[in-house]
């Protein structure tokens, strides 16, 4: 029986891989985002970097050659191989972080949505706060409460971005408990527990996932700023940081395009492709937007 | 009904604020970090003069104290003294607050006005070529680091083109003689800050509307009014847009906070004279009342916004029930 | 129908619902909104017995099927079930309650979680009563209770998701998980009214084959008097929260008394050519259950109101054997012509 | 027909913007500068940096040494036209004297008495010879403005439109934005050159660069390397390196005490000797700042009179072998093989690295010192944070080391002071107690033959030097860059030194306006065209909308 | 000259999943003043013949071919603008779930007008007065025309739809399910109102629905729908006492009858079949008892019955011979 449903399984996959294949949005999301994770998985293996160390000083701000085919930084070291390993520290603050965020978000959006009343309000008074509270400020704030080691800005970036998340799967969740399908489970028998790990949480699933990589999106741009803004990690080598440095030696007004543009492009395609495929996904998975 | 329902959401706002009160007030005490930096490294200081500073700013008071005091002057519109400037937090925001507001001003107004456009036309010519234009645009402009893009547009139109100013939002210094002048130059110092910050929110605005505009395009009542013969534009106008536009309004409003965030980043790229860069300064020179001032008036704004949305919306959409 | 023992029991049933005010609206309004949903309702079931529930919507139909089974909020009488009070405090009782007592729902198409295997839908009353540990016990049964439900072979139709069945097939499914328990008693809340008619029948003869094989109770919940007469041993009529008329189907269909009840049979759609029927089309809808009309509640849209019609509200009074009526007309025995 | 119009501005770029107009409550650079062009102290310093007349046209100093009398010029008006006399002198040290406010107070140490006995004459009485008297840069503040403020509000009176002697007169500050001055036209030495001088505040060093390329500015300080590089190359930009007074320093918490939340083992000088030996400042100075400035020694540069510079055998120059070999000897042995030595009780040498997060020069820095100290067996490990959060750590005590930067003046009181044991809690930044130290600094500023002086402040200095609680890395540059396509006349102070920022108001006196420069105002009618075009096709698109729909 | 004449209406969906033929050959006549039932089941393309007169059909449907002859006009092969022309001045819709078919932000009186300013070029005044007396006809009160469609109930809605469909004085008017949704007795009271409103503006109606048994005291006319074809057509009394199609029969009898015995009818076994693969021969045959081999294989011909009285059966009758 058990091979049935992984039979099951296999069809579900299936049907969403013929969707997916035929989105072509979510094709080249893909594609890139694919792309990125193996050269930052590999990238830093192939070419070691140690943010930590030094070039000569007659390497500082080289243009590319064939030595370094993406020139040198302010500090003589080769920004190609900076940014395979700025791309890993990138794309582990991203997910990390949306890790975080999402269990909060589900999670608060679930309790709130499902046990409503008192809870309801509680919970939902503290999410609009923190919908409210000017993101940015607040991030910058906490980053410095709490100091800017990368595991803090990971932890303050998935703090402050559950909000959205929570909202929509709260509303989800209220009307999902008020389909019949769950006030049959009720008469059934089952308990809150049961409805909710059973047939909410499968049925908020996809919006959830569509969320999860939008979200994705938004913490890897979050960390951006937070280098740039001067409150990244130093000992990391993270795009945000490589940004940082470069704007802070000014990389932009004495020209070395080398150093400025190659990282801000990474974070764009990253992002983009995380855009791509959240749309690509809600539009798989949360069918409405295909009707017409 | 209304009447009570506006109530309701004023009041809601009112707690809100309160809370965002209480919050402010102890998120800002436990920052670590001292005020007196500014003194502090500065050899010719002197003792007493650390001291007396650390007095003046009620410092020495128990937290609880401080608290109070905050709020009986708070009361009185009295946010205390800045730190660094040593003058009156209210004064020191007031003379920044307005080129900020005309700056997010405009960009929101633009943004809006063509986010919308463009996710009308895209969604009315879903799968066409303008379509894929425009999400393209959209999804790029939304995936760019604010901060980069201002310094790209600096590198372009600053730099390459010699068409606006880097910086500042008026040629620092300068008398000017006539009004045309002053609008002149004033106009060419906010191109680039607008234009960035307009670049920033259009991708996301056009993308809601055009997702909205399917959305609304597919429901019953549009048959209708295709049925009742009449064309697609005055469709779209009419019934279309007015109902797509009930989610743009919730959109904009909670797009404020992010806002602040991006003025943050344009104001420290093109040397803006706002609110935002305030802030950063207040946060780096740990200036506590300076920072819960700001950042008070942020928070109270957007949550203002909020409630102008959520009365707008009342009024667009007559479903919502006392 | 009396040599039968009773399995469920209704007395003087009440549930109300304060609509949802705000905390300003509380504030400052002068009362509370109440909706008298089922507002003091009798009404025995015998084993074996379908009783109909016929009415209008919003009229508590619903609402008082939830509320037997404790999916409402009883705020006043009780519930005995095969003699003894269903204390709904006790969560034990109530899930043991559950088990003999279960609900259809009426709408096919969002009765079962589109995530959920059927297999997983029949079995799910199983599982969450910790019955039969072992998935293949689970799943002989599940099998049973699909064919027994009509959906032969039923090995099948197991691993299929609900989107792959018809509404009939969908509204089987449904039945199949509410009969895996052996319960004693269903309410069925408008089990076919999404069907099309070429399917109603077939869930229809399922339920009385139920009825018969299992000496199942059911409480049918429809607003065609048509189906009601159909399958149904007795007929409950009910306006704004009470029952109106009460009596044995044919009594109902040919012999009925309160004007509500006459009402609603002239307009029942008949398959037949006949272009003079008279329709004694009530006007207006069903009052707002917020405000009942003092008296007789039926009393703004009746045609032979007169005046103690507005000042008391009519018992339910015995006619015949099975048959009650609510109406001051039969009670003062001036018959109604038709 | 502009060209008659429109006054000579010079526009000048800078990072940090003046924390107040009140000398009493500024304590920033900036705040120093403006005050210079605004007041006059009684003796400034020439190009030369040597004291020279001011207010005071001349002064004398009896024979104990302990009363200086000034005689003033009779010839200066305030900004506002009220004639300047004794009056103001006293009142202003009067007022800084009781109430010790402000970055000049710590100037007027061990004054007892200030009278004018007329007009024109002030005697300054001090308890025992003063030696820093006429390096005090205490600008003179008008009695008849300053008097009806209270001094209870002394702290907080904003003196929004300050009234001075200088060379400048205040027009206006735009918060965020720039402060205005404009030239005095009766200043006493004479009219400057410049007509309007504006300090226009950037936000980041980055479009400051551009700007000055692009002539929106014509001066500016605080640029990277990497920029200085670029606009040495910059037609009509003179860019330098510019020598200033001042030093970044790697300091430890050198609390000697139990109660110390330090790393107790930064008590031991072998340990500060050993990290100091690891560090390759040079090669660090060549890629952080590319070489701009020269390695560090001693508390004060080497520009100073008083600067000392140790011998051969006290240097510590880059050296990890003697580092390492020092460790050793103190018996720091890495004996679990993970390549950090251990005292005898086994505690590891790591130490928490304190750097500041938006001083990305000083980062990189400390990041290089903690490589190089691993091979030390020294682990460091770095924490960035704002300045705010070091202040609070540095003092509560709660810190191992860090690195600032000081900027100090031509005389040595106030940097050597920071070192003094009296300081901990204050000024102090490592927690430093030396009994010997403390003693010749009090000393130090009664002797009045700078010969005899400097040996003490050279003992001072050797002092530091050995025992090390502060690692002077460098002596960094201030890289500044001037216009001089529109402006002439510019002069280093000292040779070395730099256009602004260093204690010296000449170039802002003699910088002439190149006659024929036309103000370059880079498009701004070319804005108003693109800007128009938009609109006109807006407007177009809409109208066009229009007609469709009818 | 007929109303409405459609000659072999064939109208497709293109999916990915391949070519929904819902509606295939269907041919209808209606008169003056006429009205007509189309029933069946669910999916059995009533909405997409309905939709394909107007031409209102999703992007993914097509008219492949067949005509719509409107007072015998060819309306299939009119042009955009023309066909906007003929939409609610000659032919208007009743939507299947007055809920839905209403624009949620519009006043109901508004949406009314707008029609009639556009077809019959009043003014907006005037055509507020023919609002209120179209109100008056459905049995609406005239002072509710500026509420918004939530203020409505179901029957209500239904009933404002009704004086939509009315506003310019169509000559056909579709009802798409008008009462599905609805609760018995308001049913009742619309079905009432159409057949006077019918009777008295002596328009056509087609009235789709599939409750058969609601068509005996209102319609003149029924035409039997089974997978896209019209299986079975002619007067109320030949469909009810006559019919000739066993599916007809199997669906007339799926309704019990109050006024006779009450015996279980027997259901039509099986569901309706995809129309993407509808199965070779008559299309009812898998479902059908008395289907015989040339069922599978041969599809059937309309025979005439009686005066227009059509079936398409091989064995016309055949249950009757048991
Ligand atoms: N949870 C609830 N809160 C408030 N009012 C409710 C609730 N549930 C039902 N009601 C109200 O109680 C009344 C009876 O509703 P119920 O659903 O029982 O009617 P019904 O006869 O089943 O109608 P239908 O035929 O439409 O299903 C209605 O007026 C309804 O609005
Ligand atoms: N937009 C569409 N794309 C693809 N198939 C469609 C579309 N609309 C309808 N269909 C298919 O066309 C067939 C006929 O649909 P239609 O809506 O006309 O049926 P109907 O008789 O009106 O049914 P109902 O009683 O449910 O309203 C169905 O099989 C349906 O699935
Ligand atoms: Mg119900
Ligand atoms: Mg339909």
């Amino acid at each position: 029986m058990s091979t049935i449903k992984k039979e099951m399984r296999k069809r579900k996959i299936n049907s969403f891989m013929k969707s997916y294949k035929t989105n072509t949005m979510g094709l080249i999301g893909g594609g890139i985002l694919t792309f990125f994770i193996i050269v930052s998985l590999l990238g830093p293996l192939v070419f070691p970097f140690d943010p930590m160390e030094f070039g000569q000083a007659s390497d500082v701000l080289q243009p590319p050659s064939s030595n370094h085919i993406l020139g040198t930084d302010d500090m003589g070291r080769d920004v190609f191989k900076n940014l395979l390993a700025g791309g890993r520290v990138s794309l582990m603050v991203g997910i990390l972080a949306t890790i975080i965020s999402m269990l909060l978000g589900t999670t608060i959006g679930l309790m709130s949505g499902f046990l409503g009343k008192k809870t309801d309000m509680v919970l939902m008074r503290i999410t609009d706060f923190f919908l409210v509270l000017p993101w940015l400020p607040l991030v910058l704030v906490l980053a410095a409460i709490l100091g800017t080691s990368i595991w803090n800005i990971i932890l303050v970036i998935g703090l402050t971005s559950w909000a959205g998340t929570a909202r929509v799967v709260r509303s989800q969740t209220l009307s999902l408990k008020e389909r019949p399908f769950i006030e049959r489970v009720r008469a059934i028998g089952a308990d809150d527990k049961t409805i909710i790990i059973r047939h909410i949480l499968p049925n908020v699933f996809p919006l959830v996932f569509a969320n999860t990589i939008l979200v994705s999106a938004v913490a890897i741009l979050s960390e951006t700023t937070l280098s740039f803004l001067g409150l990244g990690d130093t000992t990391r080598a993270s795009w945000g940081m490589m940004l940082h440095y470069a704007f802070q030696s000014g990389a932009a007004s004495s020209g070395a395009y080398w150093y400025f543009l190659p990282p801000g492009i990474c974070v764009v395609l990253v992002v983009l492709s995380f855009t791509f495929l959240g749309y690509a996904f809600d539009e798989i998975l949360n069918p409405k937007l295909r009707r017409r | 009904m209304k009447k009570q329902y506006v109530f309701k959401k004023v009041l809601q706002s009112l707690v809100t604020i309160f809370f965002v009160i209480i919050f402010n007030y102890f998120l800002f005490r436990i920052m670590p970090g001292n005020p007196l930096a500014m003194i502090m490294r500065n050899p010719r200081a002197s003792a007493e003069a650390i001291e007396r500073t650390k007095e003046l700013f009620g410092l020495g008071q128990p937290w609880y104290m401080q608290f109070f005091i905050y709020l009986g002057n708070l009361i009185q519109g009295d946010l205390g003294l800045s730190f660094i400037h040593k003058t009156p937090v209210v004064e020191v925001v007031w003379s920044r607050i307005m080129p900020t507001i005309i700056m997010v001003g405009l960009a929101q107004i633009l943004s809006i006005v063509v986010g919308i456009l463009m996710g009308v036309i895209s969604a009315w010519k879903r799968g066409t070529k303008v379509d894929v234009i425009a999400l393209s645009f959209s999804l790029i402009t939304y995936s760019v680091p604010t901060f980069w893009l201002g310094i790209i547009l600096i590198a372009v139109f600053s730099i390459g083109l010699r068409l606006f100013p880097t910086s500042g939002m008026l040629t620092p210094g300068k008398t000017f003689y006539d009004t045309l002048n002053m609008l002149k130059d004033y106009a060419s110092h906010l191109f680039l800050p607008v234009l960035t910050l307009s670049l920033v929110l259009i991708g996301e605005y056009a993308l809601t509307m055009r997702n909205t505009l399917l959305d609304v395009l597919t429901e019953d009542y549009m048959t209708t009014a295709k049925a009742k013969g009449f064309d697609d534009n005055y469709i779209i106008k009419k019934h279309a847009i007015p109902n797509a536009m009930l989610p743009m309004i919730t959109l904009i409003a909670i797009n404020m906070g992010l806002i602040i965030g991006g003025t943050i980043q344009i104001e420290t790229i093109f040397s803006w004279p706002g609110l935002g860069r305030l802030m950063y300064e207040a946060l780096n020179g740990r200036d506590y009342p300076l920072l819960q001032g700001i950042f008070l008036l942020i928070t109270i704004s957007v949550i203002l916004a909020n409630l102008i949305a959520d009365i707008t919306y009342s009024y667009l959409d007559p479903r919502v029930k006392s | 129908m009396k040599n039968k023992q009773k399995i469920v029991s209704i007395n003087n049933l009440k549930v109300v619902f304060d609509i949802k005010q705000s905390f300003i609206n509380e504030l400052f309004s002068k009362k509370r909104k109440i909706v008298k949903a089922v507002d003091g309702i009798s009404l025995d079931i015998y084993e074996g017995e379908i009783v109909s529930l016929v009415g209008e919507s919003g009229s508590g139909k619903t609402t008082l099927g939830k509320a037997i089974l404790n999916l409402a909020p009883i705020s006043e009488g009780e519930v005995f079930f095969k003699g003894g009070t269903v204390d709904f405090k006790n969560k034990k009782e109530v899930k043991k309650f559950r088990q003999k007592a279960q609900m259809i729902f009426q709408d096919p198409y969002q009765t079962l979680d589109p995530k959920s295997l059927i297999f997983d839908a029949v079995v799910e009353p199983l599982e969450v009563n910790n019955m039969l540990k072992t998935v293949a016990e689970r799943k002989e049964k599940a099998v049973k209770a699909l064919e027994d439900s009509g959906m032969a072979p039923g090995e099948d139709f197991l691993y299929r998701y609900p989107y792959e069945l018809s509404g009939g097939q969908r509204q089987r499914v449904a039945i199949a998980g509410s009969i895996i328990l052996n319960p004693d008693f269903i309410v069925a809340d408008e089990p076919v009214s999404m069907l099309d008619v070429s399917i109603r029948t077939g869930i229809l003869k399922l339920l009385l084959d139920l009825k018969n094989s299992r000496d199942l109770a059911f409480l049918f919940i429809t607003h065609d008097l048509s189906l009601a007469w159909l399958i149904s041993d007795r007929i409950a009529i009910m306006y704004l929260g009470i029952i109106v008329e009460i009596g044995t189907s044919d009594e109902i269909i040919k012999e009925c008394i309160h004007p509500y009840t006459k009402a609603l049979l002239s307009i029942m759609p008949v398959p037949e050519v006949n272009k003079n029927r008279v329709r004694k089309v009530l006007t207006g809808e069903i009052p707002d259950p917020t405000e009942i009309p003092k008296g007789c509640r039926f009393n703004t849209r009746c045609e032979f109101a007169y005046d103690r019609c507005f000042v008391e509200e009519p018992e339910l009074t015995k006619i015949s054997n099975d048959h009650f009526v609510a109406c001051h007309l039969a009670t003062e025995e001036i018959h109604v012509k038709s | 027909g502009s060209q008659t119009e429109e006054p000579d501005a010079m526009r000048i770029g800078v990072t940090v913007e003046i924390d107040s107009l009140s000398p009493l409550i500024s304590y920033s650079q900036i705040g120093y500068e403006v005050f210079m062009l605004l007041y006059d102290p009684l003796i400034s310093v020439d190009d030369n940096l040597e004291p020279v007349a001011n207010l005071a046209k001349d002064w004398t100093l009896n024979d104990d040494q302990t009363e200086w009398t000034f005689n003033l010029r009779d010839d200066v008006k305030w900004h506002d036209g009220e004639p300047f006399t004794s009056a103001d002198v006293v009142f202003t040290y009067d007022m800084l004297l009781g109430n010790d406010l402000g970055m000049y107070s710590g100037y007027l140490g061990g004054i007892i008495e200030v009278t004018a006995p007329d007009d024109y004459t002030v005697i300054v009485k001090t308890e025992s010879p003063k030696a820093n008297m006429l390096q005090n840069s205490c600008p003179i503040l008008p009695e008849h403005i300053w008097k009806d403020v209270n001094p209870d509000d002394y702290m907080t009176w904003p003196n929004e439109q300050p009234i001075g002697t200088g060379a400048f007169k205040f027009s206006e500050l735009k918060q965020g934005e720039y402060l205005k001055l404009v030239a005095n036209d009766d200043y006493f030495l004479g009219r400057p050159g410049i007509d309007d001088l504006i300090f226009v505040l950037y936000a980041n060093t980055d479009t400051m660069a551009q700007s000055i390329k692009l002539g929106e500015i014509d001066a500016a300080t605080n640029f990277s390397p990497s920029q200085l590089d670029s606009l040495q190359t910059e037609a009509g930009i003179e860019a330098i390196s510019a020598v200033v007074l001042g030093f970044t320093e790697l300091s430890f918490n050198a609390w000697d005490d139990p109660s110390s939340k330090a790393n107790p083992l930064l008590n031991d000088i072998v340990v500060r000797h050993a990290i100091e030996l690891s560090i390759d400042k040079q090669s660090i100075l060549d890629i952080v700042y590319s070489g701009q400035g020269s390695v560090g020694t001693s508390l004060i540069p080497p520009e100073g009179f008083y600067h000392y510079e140790p011998s051969a055998d006290e240097l510590r120059d880059f050296n990890i072998d003697k580092a390492n070999q020092i460790l050793e000897e103190a018996g720091y042995i890495d004996l679990d093989g993970d390549g950090i030595r251990q005292d005898s009780d086994g505690t590891p040498l790591e130490f928490i690295f304190t750097l500041r997060a938006d001083n990305t020069d000083e980062v990189k820095a400390g990041q290089m010192i903690a490589g190089s100290a691993a091979e030390a067996g020294i682990k460091l490990n770095i924490e960035t944070v704002d300045d705010g959060l070091l202040i609070d750590k540095i003092y509560s005590g709660d810190f191992d080391m860090f690195i600032w930067g000081w900027g100090t003046d031509l005389d040595p009181t106030t940097i050597l002071n920071v070192m003094t044991t009296s300081q901990i809690g204050n000024m102090s930044d490592s927690n430093y107690s030396n009994e010997r130290y403390d003693q010749l600094f009090i000393e130090q500023q009664t002797i009045m033959d700078p010969v005899e002086r400097q040996k003490v402040v050279w003992e001072m200095q050797q002092i530091l030097y050995e025992e090390a609680p502060y690692i002077i890395l460098f002596y960094d540059n201030s890289l500044q860059a001037v216009n001089t396509a529109k402006w002439t006349g510019w002069k280093r102070i000292p040779e070395e030194g730099g256009y602004f920022f260093n204690l010296t108001n000449y170039n802002y006196l003699n910088v002439q306006p190149v006659s024929d420069t036309a103000p370059a105002e880079p498009g701004s009618n070319t804005a108003l065209y693109v800007i128009a075009a938009v609109v006109a096709v807006a407007v177009v698109f809409m109208f066009n909308r229009r007609k469709k729909a009818k | 000259m007929e109303l409405l004449k459609i000659n072999h209406l064939i109208t497709y969906f293109n999916i990915t999943a391949g070519t929904v033929r819902a509606v295939d050959d269907v041919s209808l006549t209606l008169d003056y003043g006429e009205s007509l039932g189309l029933v069946g089941e669910s999916g059995c393309g009533k909405t997409t013949t309905a939709l394909s007169i107007t031409q209102l059909l999703p992007t993914e449907g097509n008219i492949v071919s067949g005509e719509i002859l409107l007072e015998g006009k060819n309306i299939v092969d009119l042009n955009d603008t023309e066909i906007k022309r003929v939409r609610w001045k000659e032919v208007s819709m009743i939507f299947q779930g007055a809920m839905n078919a209403l624009n949620p932000v519009m006043k109901i009186g508004d949406q009314i007008a707008e029609a009639i300013i556009l077809h019959d070029k009043l003014s907006y005044k005037d055509a507020i007065k023919r609002v209120e007396e179209l109100f008056e006809l459905v049995e609406l009160e005239p002072k509710r025309i500026f509420n918004y469609p939530h203020e409505f109930s179901g029957g209500m809605k239904q009933r404002a739809m009704i004086a939509m469909a009315l506003a310019c004085n169509p000559k056909l008017v579709i009802g798409d399910e008008p009462t599905t949704a609805l609760d018995v007795m308001v049913q009742a009271q619309i079905l009432n109102l159409l057949d006077k409103l019918r009777k008295e503006l002596n328009m056509g109606i087609i009235l789709i629905t599939h409750d058969l048994s609601i068509l005996g005291e209102t319609c003149d006319k029924i035409a039997i729908m089974y997978a896209g074809k019209i299986v079975e057509t002619g007067y109320v009394e030949d469909i009810y006492n006559n019919n000739m199609h066993p599916y007809t029969y199997k669906l007339l009898s799926s309704f019990p009858n109050i006024h006779k015995e009450r015996v279980m009818p027997d259901a039509i076994v099986g569901i309706p079949p995809d129309l993407i693969n509808p199965p070779s021969g008559c299309r009812f045959h898998p479902r059908c008892p008395y289907a015989k081999d040339v069922c599978s294989t041969e599809e059937p011909k309309m025979v005439l019955a009686n005066k227009d009285h059509y079936y398409a059966c091989h064995f016309g009758g055949v249950f009757n011979e048991k």
